[in-house]
């Protein structure tokens, strides 16, 4: 894990190449992240890549949903040679969820932006088969963000099996 | 002459007296419930969208002409392997003849290639 | 039994003579051909290889030599719903299986019986949320066997239940079995796209779901 | 005479007599290990494009973890990857544990570590079982499934169930093992390098299982380390990335045992790697039983374990924290973590974001099969469909980690 200090030494460099890049960097429980500016992510990736996190493990996203702008995407890279992982995050807002896709640079990120888009609704711009992967194709709503209703059928215990919505009284 | 023909043709009738038996009782006596989703060809439990006028690639055809070919060998080596006694070293010569021309055969479809899938 | 014995007492109090003796000449003809029928049956199930997640390893384990399922002549699991005639809803059913399941079940021969192996397929179990469907929502079950994966010796236990069943009932199809009639959903004359496999309604030409 | 690659060079255009058929190698398919369904290209024999479409056993775990207590989150993330549930428990309990900086009391982790590769040893057993069935050697399934048995048998007496046991907890493990567990573990690693030697036997000098794995379906590890694929299918191209020889965790550095390594990446080493993880993993075992020490099985820490039934009739503090841990359960301050293990398919990640209430805001899963499964049409391009069966046998998918 690059400490404290490195993160921030990372983060001067990629503000020197691009001065309102990073947003923030947060170091917590000995885990590196970068908050980095949507339209920048590809150049940032390509950085991190040269200072040796060549290995993507992760890429999901959140929903921050009471904290604007809503929607999250977090690269997770990792460093095999020394060992180091560091993460990257780009926050958007859902009315204009786009994000620029990685899939040309870094192939795994293929299946998982597929998946972000499809519980997330987080467009990926450039990505080759942007489709829903988990959900039905013509599934309508983003399944995990916060105000999506978790479904599923109320439990029929004794005293509401009489008027229990769906069934007959 | 028919005498020696006779379990040959006992054992034919009993294999189609007992699989027509068969038959016959699972259609009478099984359910009859058509519905339209049974005659539809079954894709790994999706609706099938191979074209009625697919043809299969012209190899399958050549394996299988090649299989034919080579299976009638052996099954004409049967009887002469099981009565090879009774018809002495003519038949023996015979053989060897036999298999030596298909043998010829073989080399030559091998190095025409057909052996390997295209 | 005794339940059918009543059943049969006060059916033949209505019956004058010769419709007596004609109900009970036929109703000793055919029961022996029914019971030796149903005997065959019961005994030589040949269930589908049908595993959707967990509980499918352990529907593999029942395959094993532990608790071996050829004991009751269900081993011979076959992989096309053509050759099969029991199919064990091993796992969750997810909104993407359910028109795919369905469809395997109306392919299945006749007749046709049904486990749904675990809590996920017979009432989304520990998963009560948007992404599955339970599967008595689009499909007869026979039996439905608890547990979260159930043990093999409990999955035996239900397919020896079933077995039970085929052996003690007469054949049906399985809308007279449960008395659904009237739920026909594939009408004869195919409606353009209402088709009773297919809950998504895809568009045309294009695959659904790919 | 033209072999399949040269057949790929020539464009698939000009040659009109070469019918290709796409067909679904679908959601109920024998060979597919799970509802996994590929749209398979076929031209006669000849795989052209394999493009494969899950979502088919996808049950919201990660919507259904983020509304329970984070207890009560561990028996649904462990249905996740129902091969290797420890896996899942450990990793979901290793981020909680993080994130609330609580010390595991070593025997616990030590417990753990038995665990864990006693299920790697399972997840391996059914692996072998299933591809050996898909390759035809179908007795392997018998064989596999009677040792498969023997560790259930081991699960079920430490935690009372076979499969997903949710033994691991946040902290520790649920009970301390009982007494006579110990003797039967040893008895189960001493027989069990036999057993392997003997499915080795069978089939590593089997002809036919050579001739369908090697020089097949070879993946060079650029192209593996690009897809993000971990575990033994990027062991076997040769890269000994091994997480828990890399960032050890619960006392790993503890023990020694070797990674096994491929060299050319074919679908023969993947094979190999794993029958050799088999013996690692039975030598760790043995290391960690000898090795176990005595003391707590959970953290003391009540906050977040539940103090034992006898405190609860005489000390008042053991009933508040039972009662508060069993109605709302613990709070976790707010903060994000990520955190990785080794499962038997590759890198089992973690992440997850609390908010300081008593229910996870954002729990997802880095499942290795849900990335892995993305190097499958490279593995398939231009080759046989038989060598498609082999291939998918040897990526060994788990549909309920892909789909989650």
């Amino acid at each position: 894990m690059p400490d404290a200090t490195g993160l921030e030494l990372i983060a001067q460099d990629i503000r020197e190449a691009d001065p309102d890049a990073v947003l923030d960097t947060v170091f917590f429980r000995g885990r590196a992240t970068l908050v980095v500016e949507p339209r920048a992510i590809r150049d940032v990736l390509e950085t991190l890549r040269g200072k040796g996190y060549g290995f993507m493990a992760s890429l999901h996203g959140v929903d921050y949903w009471p904290e604007e702008p809503r929607l999250g995407v977090i690269y997770e890279l990792l460093d095999m040679d020394s060992v180091d992982r560091i993460s990257v995050k780009v926050r958007v807002h859902t009315d204009r969820p786009h994000v620029d896709s990685v899939t040309d640079r870094w192939p795994t990120a293929d299946h998982q932006e597929r998946e972000v888009f499809d519980m997330f609704g987080v467009v990926f711009d450039g990505h080759p088969d942007l489709r829903r992967i988990l959900m039905p194709e013509d599934y309508e709503g983003f399944p995990q963000r916060r105000d999506f209703p978790i479904g599923g059928e109320p439990v029929i215990f004794t005293f509401n099996e009489d008027h229990v919505p769906g069934y007959p009284d | 002459m028919l005498r020696s023909y006779l379990p040959a043709l006992v054992f034919v009738g009993l294999g189609s007296l007992v699989g027509g038996a068969f038959a016959l009782i699972n259609s009478r006596l099984g359910p009859h419930r058509p519905a339209r989703s049974k005659t539809d060809p079954y894709e790994c439990g999706l609706p099938s969208e191979v074209k009625q006028d697919f043809r299969f690639g012209i190899s399958f055809y050549l394996i299988a002409m090649l299989f034919i070919l080579f299976d009638i060998e052996v099954i004409f080596l049967y009887p002469v392997a099981v009565q090879l006694k009774a018809f002495g070293t003519f038949a023996l010569i015979e053989t060897i003849v036999f298999i030596g021309l298909l043998t010829v055969a073989l080399v030559y479809v091998w190095r025409r290639g057909a052996l390997e899938w295209r | 039994m005794e339940i059918e014995r009543h059943h049969s007492q006060d059916l033949l109090r209505g019956l004058s003579e010769e419709d007596l003796e004609r109900h009970v000449e036929e109703r000793v003809l055919t029961t022996t051909l029914d019971r030796a029928l149903h005997w065959a049956r019961g005994n030589s199930i040949f269930p589908m290889t049908f595993g959707l997640a967990c509980c499918a390893i352990e529907m593999m384990a029942i395959v094993g030599s532990r608790v071996d399922v050829a004991r009751f002549g269900f081993e011979a699991l076959r992989a096309t719903p053509r050759q099969a005639d029991l199919i064990i809803l091993s796992g969750r059913i997810s909104i993407k299986m359910a028109p795919i399941i369905r469809r395997l079940y109306d392919q299945m021969l006749e007749p046709k019986w049904a486990i749904a192996m675990g809590a996920c397929s017979s009432s989304m179990g520990v998963f009560n949320n948007y992404a599955l469907v339970p599967a008595d929502k689009f499909m007869p079950v026979d039996v439905h066997v608890p547990g979260c994966p159930p043990r093999p010796e409990a999955l035996m236990h239900g397919i020896v239940k079933l077995r039970a069943q085929v052996l003690g009932d007469p054949d049906q199809g399985w809308r007279e079995r449960y008395r659904a009639a009237g739920t026909e959903e594939v009408v004869d004359a195919p409606v353009e796209g209402a088709q009773a496999d297919n809950v998504f309604v895809g568009r045309g030409g294009e695959t659904s779901g790919a | 005479m033209s072999t399949p690659a040269d057949i790929a060079a020539q464009p698939l255009r000009d040659r009109p007599d070469e019918e290709l058929l796409t067909i679904n190698m679908g959601p109920h398919h024998p060979a597919t290990h799970g509802v996994l369904r590929l749209l398979v290209t076929l031209e006669g024999e000849v795989v052209r494009s394999c493009k494969p479409v899950i979502g088919y056993v996808h049950t919201g775990i990660e919507k259904t973890a983020e509304d329970k207590a984070y207890w009560k989150a561990i028996p649904v993330v462990e249905r996740m990857d129902y091969l290797a549930y420890y896996f899942n428990a450990m990793t979901f309990c290793n981020a909680v544990e993080r994130i609330l900086d609580l010390q595991v009391p070593r025997r616990a982790q030590y417990l753990r570590v038995i665990h864990l590769e006693l299920n790697r040893i399972m997840s391996h057993l059914v692996w072998l079982g299933t591809s050996a069935l898909d390759l035809g050697a179908i007795s392997m399934f018998w064989y596999c499934f009677r040792e498969r048995e023997k560790v259930l048998d081991l699960f079920e007496q430490s935690s009372g169930q076979r499969m997903h046991t949710r033994y691991i907890q946040v902290g520790g493990v649920i009970e301390d093992v009982p007494p006579g567990w110990a003797d039967k573990v040893r008895a189960f690693c001493r027989e069990m390098p036999r057993r392997v030697d003997q499915y080795a036997a069978l089939l590593d000098r089997n002809e036919i299982v050579l001739r369908r794995l090697r020089n097949v379906a070879v993946v060079d590890e650029e192209t593996l380390l690009g897809l993000g694929v971990t575990g033994p299918l990027l062991r076997a191209a040769g890269n000994p990335w091994d997480l828990r020889k890399a960032q050890p965790y619960s006392c790993y550095d503890e023990f020694d045992f070797r990674v096994p390594v491929g060299t050319v990446g074919d679908n023969y080493d993947r094979f190999k790697v794993r029958l050799a993880e088999f013996y690692e993993s039975v030598k760790i075992v043995e290391q960690a039983l000898e090795g176990l020490p005595e003391g707590p099985f959970i953290t003391d820490d009540r906050k977040v374990a539940l103090p034992p039934r006898h405190e609860l009739s005489t000390s008042m503090e053991a009933l508040i924290h039972h009662f508060k841990l069993v109605t709302e359960g613990y709070r976790v301050p707010p903060g994000e973590v990520y955190a990785p293990i080794e499962s038997p398919r590759g890198e089992l990640g973690v992440f997850l974001r609390s908010d300081g209430s008593a229910k996870p805001a954002r729990v997802h899963m880095r499942d290795p099969s849900f990335v892995n499964l993305q190097v499958l049409p490279h593995m398939v391009q231009d080759g046989y469909v038989a060598d498609l069966i082999a291939s998918l046998a040897m990526l060994d998918p788990i549909l309920g980690g892909i789909d989650r």
